[in-house]
């Protein structure tokens, strides 16, 4: 039962560096004492402070010094290793060290950033240190182990961001799979009529790109399809996917909605979902004119022959492509993609959740989505705005910030809603004359060309009046007010409570995560914020990257973001994957875990624990065995072998007993 | 001395979420008590109960466990192991006496940086109250009874061995 | 022909099962009488501590101490006995890890003297009268071994060259230590004498057990009919075998009553009882803290099972009070 | 389903009409209602700008009253009396020393205050543990053809949203709709009635009374029903003033546990429909 404690005489050579991260370290932590600390440390054989250790000539110092002293291990304290673990890995491998004999031990964001007393600062660093210069004596020589790659890509979500991803692989000669949950692909911005701050037409410069998806050879499109499981690990996914169905043959249907005229129903009934509900539609329906693939699709809800099987079937037989196959089932599929790109978009914040502003409630009011539908000439009043009772409006209020910038709501601003509240401002005034109120708290235009936007705007004729507004009300206080809607204000620039009458409310509501956020994220294995936004793997070094690798996050699914930043992650994220890709082959961290055999007992106890199913029983051997491949290493098995037989790489018992002991001297 | 006591708090963060979190609370430059050192883990569920004990008894007057929240595990299921197995843990050290917070479980996710501050300063202020645990000390008292014994014994021993030199 | 080597068998706080091991050797102690010369073994032969102590030092060639150190007493006859022998064999589980009195490290010595000398039921000491170390009667001082603080192993008193494990330790592993202190073929000193690999290897019952047990519930072995064929912990009963050396066989589970742990553990764990621990409970089948709780409360006493015999041993050493 | 009874001191007074329809209808309905013992006044919304300690610990004795004798939900049918007995409970449980010091004056006083009793709305009960399913079974004489507008008043929404939506609460509404009469869309459902401004500044209480009469008779509300005493009495009682002011509007004021009572077929003298100063009887005549 002894101590694990290495004799004194055969300790490895150890190198210690200690950073200064130009001051972020130095000013908390007294470098030079914890660099005199560590050298008089046993095993240490070179101890030094520099100002940049992760610069060219912090780690050229490291090479040089393994080269010279033949040091057999390496300790750096600096910033925290999801950081620059690798940078320092690579360091001492130049210098001809095994990379996996250097451990790092974080004292800026862990120390000198969260503390406010030198003397504890620097007493916690050369704790940490002693530490790691403990464990480091036990580390292994290890390597990476590499595993081939697979070509193909997954792309979920059909939007804006799905769509350029794709095309951007696609282009690159990668075989892409772009999976749509909706009947067509456009996303939200099918929807819009003009963006900003051009005011391009949506649909002008959407369905061009729409086609090339379509058309491109290397894409493979499922539409009204959703992912069901996923498996496997970064290069090697295997994904399960459902597709619903649409009773009518994709690779038959051109399109031509024939069917829709001869259905049963003579006009549209039911509420359209693609209009916000102000349009009608049939049973069998397409969302919008330009919907890829153009393929029409029965509601199971709503047509009589799914519902009762009793109905004439007029749309199939006005079908001469015999496109319609009323039993078709709900089909599985399964794919092996090499890397994912995940852009499900964003939803926008219900209004009713702001029942101040009346929506519902009063059919003057509109969400900005109906007002995009109403100003589009595609839309169900091809562009005229106009109320529900029929009457045109002469003056029209916009609210920004609707959910927004809330603690009762939403916390956070969406970024875009004051610019396309300038938009629909400058519509609104060109389609119908009216007068038009914008209310913001601040108007937030960062983009290029956006404040000349609102400059527009402006001299427009828009009035801008800067308050929250607190209530939409249809009680008139004076006869001016009499059948409007009046907005009550504190006008913060005026300095007084303003009531502004009005004929239309639009409400500008904000970006939420979409509402099945947490299963989508459980299914891929990364992580999101509570609200639902799903988590980069680092905010400013690897935005479209999460913490789990091979699976890469476009769009507004990670923040609230306008079309151009939109497109451009979506950019990244297909060179993430590329990058993945074309290596042909990716390195997985060698700290897996392994059974030692002769030690194993046959105990089976940490068979059922493996959620990767590594680890199976060798009923020959009587052994437990774990597959390197397949396993993550978590440690999990490592901690619960009953008799220590399973050991962890890099996370070994004798280096964190080391590491404790280090600790606590 | 009547320098305040500051208790050592060892903490052991998994990698994915919890020692991210305590990355982005220095980001932010949010400030906390300086009485924990972390020990990065892939997996909370790598963290076996002998560290603890370990810990403890070279001298931590707390130890504190920090993992992703149930269901977010980045290895699916690593943290319901580590609930499982630190929940009879905690039985047994308060079976040894030590109890009242000096052990502490939390879930912390990659996003909740100001979680990390508010609980290491919260853990630091009770284990504080509590005062030191100090095994290694209590481990020397309890040994003071040999040595008296030991000294005795010798002492005997040369006694005896100068009557049978011959 | 030359003097053969001189051993002696001591007991120190312990039950006399060792004692017991050692004649279960049955007529394999005439060979060993044969080869070596007994000079100290109170239960059975009636040498005096005068008798050791007059002996050089180091002039006993092995001694085989069982039983854990409470008294003075015992660890002044420990520590006689290192300076006399050249070899100490650490025999039985009190020796090596406390054993069973070492589960008395839970309470305080008060506590304990309280409970025997006066709430013990059936006992009749109306004066509350308690022994003492030093006492006069008739002019006479009459002095007691010391209760120690705390039940220690003898490695935690003296040196220690090797490890009998068992409760007791089978005689067959007693003849293999004893053939190789003989044969001067020794393992390295603090070498523990029985293969460093978990009982589960040599279990019968291993093979019933499922690759994927998921508990729901603990049970006592009087709770539930055992099955004779079937792996015990696959029938809820805690059974420390894949925490525990292998060595004896599987006597318990051969006996249909699980392993108790008394081997201590292979030599790559510090802590049998925490080591345990971080196995059985990691797959019981919930997932949240009310229900793992309901399948811990059926471990109603988890320091007294899971440190059976080693809670001297145990990383935290005795109780904090 | 049984409950305590905390009346405070308008039901007792000028808010007896809501007393005596609140006890009726919940007998009606099998709910055991017992008032509590020894009740003594919550202090209202004036006392704990003056002194919070104090008033704390007068509306915590009812609490602690209430917690002594059983572990039933007590009523507090009056909204100042609602909103009160909630804020001790709140403000208890978030301040730790005025939790001490209010804790030991009331042990002075033989109580011991836990803060576990809940504070319940009589329209919350109706709605919430009862419910409109089980409600309408009692309705006997639904009140067809009638008109109601709702108003809150703004205690029992603001500033806690206990069981209803702040900005726009609606359970008042649907139990309109369930006594069979038919609820007016009405804005100004939760816009102040002037409170005790009627009496120190009538320029500004009484205005803000009239708003709200013309507009309930201008959106065609046979009565306005409510559920507070003061908000009854300030829209009922000043109807002269505000008709010598601005114009005569005349429209009664009930309690929703008036019509609830009428909707069931109890007679009008259990319900205290007499006591309102602008007659119902016209408007009640036509159901």
């Amino acid at each position: 039962m002894s101590e694990n404690k290495p004799k004194q005489e055969n300790l490895p050579r150890v190198g210690f560096y200690i950073c200064h991260c130009g001051s972020n370290i130095a000013s908390m932590i007294d470098v030079a004492e914890v660099q005199k600390y560590a050298s008089g440390l046993p095993g240490v054989a070179v101890s030094r402070d520099y100002k940049y250790m992760c610069s060219d000539p912090g780690q050229e110092m490291i090479a040089k010094d393994i080269r010279e002293h033949k040091l057999e291990r390496l300790v750096v304290a600096a910033c925290s290793p999801n950081l620059h673990e690798e940078t320092f890995r690579k360091a001492a491998a130049r210098g001809g060290l095994n990379p996996f004999y250097f451990q790092m031990v974080n004292i800026r964001e862990h120390a000198a950033w969260v503390h406010e007393d030198k003397k504890s600062a620097t007493e916690k660093a050369k704790d940490l240190a002693r530490a790691a210069i403990a464990r480091v004596r036990f580390h292994q020589a290890l390597d990476k182990k590499r595993v081939p790659v697979d070509p193909n890509v997954l792309v979920v979500g059909g939007g804006i961001a799905g769509i350029h991803a794709a095309l951007t692989l696609a282009n690159a000669g990668k075989k892409v799979t772009l999976i749509e949950r909706e009947a067509t692909i456009g996303g939200h911005m099918a929807m819009f009529d003009k963006t900003f701050p051009t005011l391009d037409c949506a649909a002008c410069i959407l369905t061009p790109k729409m086609s090339a998806v379509k058309a491109h050879p290397n894409i493979t499109l499922l539409t009204y399809s959703e992912v069901n499981k996923v498996e496997g690990y970064v290069g090697n996914y295997k994904v399960t996917v459902k597709r619903k169905p649409r009773y009518v043959k994709e690779d038959l249907c051109v399109g031509c909605m024939e069917c829709i005229d001869a259905c049963v129903f003579k006009e549209a009934k039911f509420p359209d979902k693609f209009n916000q509900g102000l349009g009608k539609r049939k049973p069998v329906y397409i969302d919008f004119p330009q919907a890829t693939p153009k393929v029409v699709l029965l509601d199971p809800e709503t047509c009589i022959e799914l519902k009762t099987g009793k109905c004439k079937k007029s749309c199939a037989a006005a079908c001469d492509r015999k496109a319609f196959d009323f039993n078709q089932k709900e089909e599985i599929k399964e794919l092996q993609v090499g890397a994912i790109v995940l852009a499900t978009g964003f939803k926008a914040f219900d209004a009713k959740r702001s029942p101040q502003y009346g929506y519902g409630r009063y059919p003057g009011v509109y969400t900005a989505l109906e007002i995009e539908r109403l100003v589009n000439a595609s839309g169900p009043t091809s562009g005229e705005i106009v109320l529900r009772d029929g009457k045109h409006p002469k003056a029209v209020g916009i609210i920004h910030c609707v959910g927004s910038r809330d603690a009762k709501t939403n916390k956070w601003c969406s970024r875009v809603c004051c610019m396309y509240s300038l938009k629909l401002a400058h519509l609104i005034k060109e389609h119908s004359g009216a007068e038009v109120y914008n209310f913001y708290i601040d108007m937030r235009a960062p983009g290029k060309a956006y404040e000349e936007f609102y400059d527009k705007l402006l001299g427009e004729g828009v009035h801008f009046i800067r308050g929250r507004v607190d209530e939409v009300t249809d009680w008139a206080m004076t006869p001016d007010e009499e059948g409007k809607l009046v907005l009550r204000v504190e006008d913060t620039l005026a300095g007084f409570v303003r009531r502004i009458p009005v004929d239309m409310v639009v409400l500008s509501t904000g970006l939420e995560p979409q509402a099945d956020a947490q299963e989508v994220r459980r299914r891929f294995n990364i992580g999101c914020g509570s609200e639902g936004f799903f988590q980069e793997r680092h905010p400013k070094l690897a935005p479209v990257n999460t913490f789990t690798d091979g699976i890469y996050i476009a769009g507004a699914c990670q923040a609230p973001r306008d079309i151009p930043d939109t497109v451009a992650q979506a950019g990244a994220a297909a060179a993430e994957a590329l990058a993945l890709i074309d290596a042909g082959f990716v390195e997985l961290e060698p700290n897996t875990s392994h059974v030692v055999e002769e030690e194993c007992c046959g105990c089976k106890s940490c068979v059922p624990l493996c959620p990767y199913s590594a680890i199976t029983f060798d009923e020959v051997k009587k052994k437990a065995v774990i597959n390197e491949v397949l396993c993550k290493g978590c440690g999990v098995c490592a901690a619960a072998c009953p008799s220590g037989s399973i050991r962890q790489n890099l996370f070994e018992d004798d280096e964190i007993f080391s590491e404790i002991q280090g600790i606590l001297k | 001395m009547n320098e305040q006591f500051e208790p050592k708090i060892v903490a052991f963060f998994c990698n994915w979420c919890t020692y991210t979190a305590a990355d982005l609370a220095g980001v932010s430059r949010l400030k906390y008590a300086p009485n924990v050192r972390v020990i990065r883990v892939m997996c909370s569920g790598r963290v076996d109960p002998q560290f603890v004990l370990d810990a403890f008894a070279r001298g931590a007057d707390g130890v504190l466990l920090g993992g992703c929240h149930p269901g977010d595990c980045h290895y699916a299921e690593g943290n319901y192991k580590t609930l499982r197995r630190m929940r009879m843990l905690e039985r047994m050290l308060k079976g040894m006496g030590i109890y009242d917070g000096r052990f502490r479980l939390e879930w912390i996710s990659g996003a909740e940086g100001d979680k990390v501050k508010t609980v290491i300063n919260d853990m630091t202020k009770k284990v504080r109250a509590l005062g030191p645990l100090d095994l290694p000390g209590h481990f020397r008292d309890w040994d003071k009874e040999l040595e008296e014994l030991e000294a005795h014994v010798n002492k005997d021993s040369k006694k005896a061995e100068a009557t049978h030199a011959g | 022909m030359p003097d053969k080597p001189k051993v002696a068998f001591y007991w120190c706080a312990s039950c006399g099962g060792c004692e017991e091991a050692v004649v279960d050797l049955a007529e394999d102690i005439l060979k060993v009488v044969e080869a070596v010369d007994i000079v100290l073994w109170p239960v059975a032969m009636d040498f005096k501590k005068a008798d050791v102590e007059a002996r050089p030092d180091k002039s006993i060639v092995a001694a085989f101490i069982n039983g854990a150190i409470r008294t003075s007493e015992q660890e002044e006859w420990a520590r006689m006995l290192r300076r006399k022998c050249q070899v100490v064999v650490s025999f039985g589980a009190c020796a090596n890890s406390g054993g069973i009195p070492a589960l008395a490290n839970q309470f305080k010595t008060e506590t304990i003297l309280k409970y025997v000398y006066e709430d013990c039921p059936g006992l009749d000491n109306p004066g509350k009268v308690r022994p003492l170390v030093k006492s006069e009667d008739e002019g006479r001082t009459l002095t007691l071994p010391e209760m120690h603080g705390m039940v220690r192993a003898l490695d935690q008193v003296i040196d220690v060259d090797y490890y009998l494990p068992g409760c007791p330790p089978t005689p067959k592993l007693i003849m293999a230590a004893v053939q190789a202190l003989l044969s001067g073929k020794l393992p390295p000193k603090g070498t523990v004498l029985s293969p460093d690999i978990a009982l589960c290897e040599e279990c019968k019952r291993k093979d019933s057990k499922p690759v994927d047990l998921a508990l729901t519930e603990f049970k006592r072995p009087h709770q539930v009919q055992i099955d004779p064929e079937k792996c015990l912990l696959a029938q809820g009963i805690v059974c420390m075998g894949p925490a525990t050396r292998g060595g004896c066989e599987a006597l318990c589970p051969g006996g249909n009553m699980a392993c108790t742990g008394c081997f201590g553990p292979t030599s790559r764990v510090k802590d049998q009882g925490a080591k345990f621990v971080s196995s059985v409970f990691s797959n019981i089948v919930p997932k949240e803290e009310k229900e793992i709780d309901a399948v811990l409360d059926g471990i109603p006493d988890p320091i007294g099972t899971f440190y059976r015999y080693g809670l001297s041993k145990c990383l935290l050493r005795r109780k904090l009070n | 389903m049984k409950y305590l009874y905390f009346p405070g001191c308008s039901l007792k007074g000028t808010g007896r009409a809501y007393e005596e329809s609140f006890l009726a209808v919940f007998k009606a309905l099998g709910l055991e209602v017992r008032e509590l013992e020894d009740w003594n006044c919550c202090g209202a919304t004036a006392y704990m700008s003056v002194d919070e300690t104090k008033s704390y610990a007068l509306a915590g004795r009812n609490l602690a009253i209430a917690e002594r004798s059983s572990d039933l939900d007590v009523i507090a049918p009056c909204s100042a009396c609602y909103l009160v007995l909630n804020k001790t409970q709140k403000g208890l449980k978030e301040n730790p020393e005025l939790r001490r010091k209010v804790v030991n004056a009331l042990k002075a006083a033989g109580l011991d205050y836990k803060g576990k009793v809940r504070v319940r709305h009589p329209l919350d009960v109706l709605i919430n543990d009862v419910g409109v399913e089980k409600l309408a079974k009692f309705i006997t004489k639904p009140l067809k053809g009638m008109k109601f507008a709702p108003y809150y008043g703004c205690q029992v929404v603001r500033p806690y949203s206990t069981f209803d939506d702040q900005y726009n609460p609606v359970t008042m509404d649907k139990l309109i709709e369930a006594v069979g009469a038919e609820c007016v869309s009405w804005p100004l459902k939760t816009r102040c009635c002037g409170g005790s401004l009627t009496g120190t500044l009538p320029e500004v209480g009484l205005r803000l009374a009239y708003i709200l009469i013309k507009e309930a008779k201008k959106r065609g509300a046979g009565a306005i029903v409510t559920l507070c005493p003061l908000c009854q009495f300030n829209l009922d009682g000043y109807q002269d003033k505000i008709a010598s002011k601005y114009e005569r509007v005349d429209i009664p004021t009930l309690y929703f546990t008036q019509i609830l009572g009428l909707a069931m077929g109890l007679p009008e003298s259990e319900l205290g429909i007499k006591r309102g100063i602008i007659s119902a009887e016209a408007v009640l005549a036509g159901r």
